[in-house]
């Protein structure tokens, strides 16, 4: 009996696009972090797809999926409280839809995010956050407010509305075929699984056994119940990194920022790098 | 990077990483963020100084020098429970509020500029005790009257919880203090001068009326970055370590 | 370099009396629930030192460990959610000092303690938590406040101000020789450390090798920055047990619970196995 | 623990758990907690008679029956986030509002009888949808007019946020189900009598005209019971099985 905890919402591992399927035009979707494990296999078949008007939230920050993603027409709203190719330069597609106004970004800060998928997670309506009064941040947010906090005497606090986004989205070294998944540190793949109603990963293989069942392997497994589809995408960080398993491509990415730079050489990098895979 | 006519048997990199290890001190923590490698040099070399395991220092773009395993938020609770005293902080804008500016200029609908974001810095900026700004390029177009969108602001009101900010910011050209709301002039680099100080910054500061120059790195510090510092900095910033240091050596 | 990241704080596996020096009288101590790693060789250690006054928390709840203490004359106030030995019946000590008077107890419910060391954690003030309202453990709580969510419409929340413990203490299954501590599932040992001011731990051994060098170990472990003090405690669980390592001694809570139905026989338990160990 | 003189083929605790486990019904999460053997099979009983993995069984005090990896708050956010269906709470007193009492009787600061404490109970009775209040001891001591403490109230204010509570209430005699803020006696027990249950229960309830019998547990439930939930239970409740089920079988 090795699945005994599996929930029936959990389907073997499917196909790339049928695992894709829940994520639909203006879905909000919750995506992690460079180092966390950033689905990009998943990301160029949506793109493929031609999904529209996600109101994108990277958990807090992102890098080329944010990009390319916007780029490609994707994206309606962007929340994060990043968005840049690192070493590699600004975020070329982001930077051009911020100053052309094509899409509408709802600048954060890191913890902000954290604690309003927290929020959702524990099921309550917000969480507060020290920091944020004075600035601008705070400023523009009108869906965040201030309070004096109840246990103090005058002391402003800020509370930050749950957010809960319709599906997660990432990639992961490894899955069991019950649907547990292994995310190791990146505990925020948690909180974002628990906040977002339906959880889509991919992986870089398959584990055989049972992940729960071995307690060392247990302690960083996202159990199945949280998770609605797998699939298999190997390498599908793919040219980011995914620590502990493979480097990012460094000169993809380079690559990527020179011809990102402008429209038509971001056309040519979605014709060569992304729909060529179409039949993939 | 520096106009000097004077000989040195330093880097500009290393006078740098000097300058900002002895203000970071004898800290318990200090964090660094991504893409840092002068900041990360420093508190390497602080560490190596004080010769007693102080600071902890994380890297939070290594795997090594990094011990979060409570995923992305943990270094921000680490930081609200009080346990990072020194973090390192940039801007697109900085003014001489000690605000700083990581999102756009002009107008915010419409951006005449767009940085990448204000990153954990709308947080961090109030909970963590010694924040240094650095920011090499000192010009009027980054250090500015008034930031056009304060991503975290240099001082609160009074009531406003905070138990951070800054306490200093350093350029290719010089180290500013921070108090009172107001940055000082407290050293030019070798090479550099007090005139071309105020010539190249937006905001007004206080000027004392002698300002030494700053302090060179002893021998003992040089040895420190390149014998100890160097091997540590290798996993994280390979390209800038080569660069600054020369070949990899084996690490201690 | 095996410890590149151990700080300055921690100290080399030490005595358990050395360990515990910092749990004075009247110490704010939480301590974890049954099956989480219950540091009974240290609470044995702690009855010995003759410790008094402790404010005790159990997160959220307590079996032998808060009995033994609240009988030997350890405990001022205790605050959890629930005392009781399980199937082997009511938790005697605990039962008489309620009804005696002799200990004051707040009253509270699981997930009430655990957001309120989570605000700790994160550095804020309070948390909400739904539920509670119309309770009588809301009623007898004056620390926490009722307030309107200020996202709703007529919808009063409790918020629950912060705890911060001065020392947490568990046991683990092991320890490396920089102070990492493998904690596994048990997420909220991890919480109970970053909320408290200093950490002790005891562990079954120590583990060779770095456990943050290793992904697999690591996602399991709380790094030693957190941690101030660690003792080997082999079979420190003991008489209760620890999940996945040895089960519970359940002769012997039999017996506890046979012999601490009455004052008496309490004192001769303690006698025989808490005193009898001095010289350990 | 039934004064019956009916010639049955069944345990008591099979007719608990046989009722159980209809009171559950298709739910896609059922959690159970510690010491809790009957709504444990009751609940490992849905999920054999659905036939399609569904409940989903969380058995708190098993390792295998229990997916939580993220500390022992994972159980109340999991409920946070809507995501159990079915649980079970109990009490030293239950009152015919619904209210439980885990914490003592008398007065709250010089108790008379003290209970272990409120558990969970003041939170999961509001956001767990279906909540089967469990208590075998059916008598006018547990079953009181108003309970003295109230861990969790049966009803609350329209304006409380309340997705959950109590839905029926399962004795060693009856069936009463809840609703409007109050019980009503759903079914008798073989060999017990509507006049015994009055007798017996201190708060007042609605008394249907006609009152059936409990239905006994068919054939087919008696064999998942026997045959397919009794190998799984013996994990986690090793005497209650070889007690109720017989000597343990290989698991299925």
């Amino acid at each position: 009996m090795p699945c005994a905890n599996v929930t029936i919402m959990f389907q073997a591992a499917k196909s790339l696009d049928e695992a894709l399927a829940a994520i639909d035009d203006a879905t909000t979707l919750v995506v992690p972090r460079e180092v966390s494990g950033v689905p990009m296999a998943a990301t160029r078949a949506l793109i493929r797809r031609g999904v529209k008007n996600l109101h994108l939230i990277a958990l807090p920050t992102s890098s080329l999926q944010a990009d390319l993603l916007i780029g490609a027409g994707c994206v309606a709203t962007l929340e994060t409280s990043a968005v840049s190719l690192g070493e590699f330069g600004p975020a070329p597609r982001f930077v051009a839809a911020a100053t052309s106004g094509a899409i509408r970004i709802k600048d954060t800060t890191c913890p902000a995010l954290h604690a309003a998928l927290q929020a959702a997670e524990k099921g309550v309506p917000f969480m507060p956050l020290r920091g944020l009064i004075g600035s601008d941040v705070l400023k523009y947010r009108n869906d965040w407010k201030v309070v004096n906090n109840p246990f103090g005497n005058d002391d402003p606090i800020v509370l930050l509305p749950a957010i809960h986004p319709k599906v997660a989205l990432f990639h992961a070294p490894m899955a069991d075929r019950c649907g547990n998944v292994w995310i190791g540190r990146q505990r925020e793949l948690a909180t974002m699984a628990h906040a977002a109603a339906a959880t889509i990963v991919t992986v870089e293989r398959l584990h055989d056994g049972n992940l729960l069942e071995d307690p060392i392997l247990a302690a960083g497994t996202l159990p199945a119940f949280y998770v609605d589809a797998i699939a298999i995408a190997e390498r599908g960080a793919w040219p980011l990194g995914l620590p502990d398993h493979y480097e990012l491509d460094a000169e993809h990415l380079s690559l990527y920022a020179r011809m990102a730079a402008s429209a038509q050489g971001f056309a040519e990098y979605l014709d060569k790098y992304v729909y060529e895979r179409r039949a993939a | 990077m520096f106009m000097s006519a004077v000989r040195r048997d330093f880097r500009d990199e290393e006078l740098l990483a000097d300058v900002i290890a002895r203000l970071i001190g004898d800290a318990r923590h200090v964090a660094v963020g991504n893409a840092s490698p002068i900041p990360a040099t420093a508190a390497l070399l602080a560490r190596a100084q004080n010769g007693n395991m102080r600071p902890h220092v994380s890297l939070l773009q290594s795997r090594r020098h990094n011990f979060f395993t409570d995923g992305a938020r943990e270094l921000f609770d680490c930081a609200g429970q009080g346990r990072i005293d020194v973090f390192f902080l940039s801007g697109g804008q900085i003014d001489g509020y000690g605000n700083i500016n990581l999102v756009s200029t002009g107008d915010y609908a419409h951006p005449a500029v767009r940085f990448p974001g204000s990153f954990g810095s709308s947080y961090l900026y109030y909970v963590v005790p010694k924040v240094i700004l650095f920011r090499t390029e000192h010009s009027r177009r980054t250090l500015v009257p008034q930031v056009d969108f304060v991503s975290a602001p240099g001082t609160s009101e009074r009531n406003v919880y905070r138990t951070g900010g800054p306490v200093a910011l350093v350029t290719n050209r010089c180290v500013f203090t921070f108090t009172g709301g107001r940055f000082r002039l407290a050293s030019v680099h070798p090479g550099h001068t007090v005139e071309e100080v105020i010539e190249n910054t937006g905001f007004d500061f206080d000027l004392p009326d002698a300002v030494p120059a700053t302090p060179t790195p002893t021998p003992e510090a040089l040895r420190l970055m390149r014998e100890v510092v160097a091997p540590q900095l290798a996993e994280v910033y390979p390209r800038f370590t080569a660069e600054v240091f020369g070949p990899p050596q084996s690490a201690a």
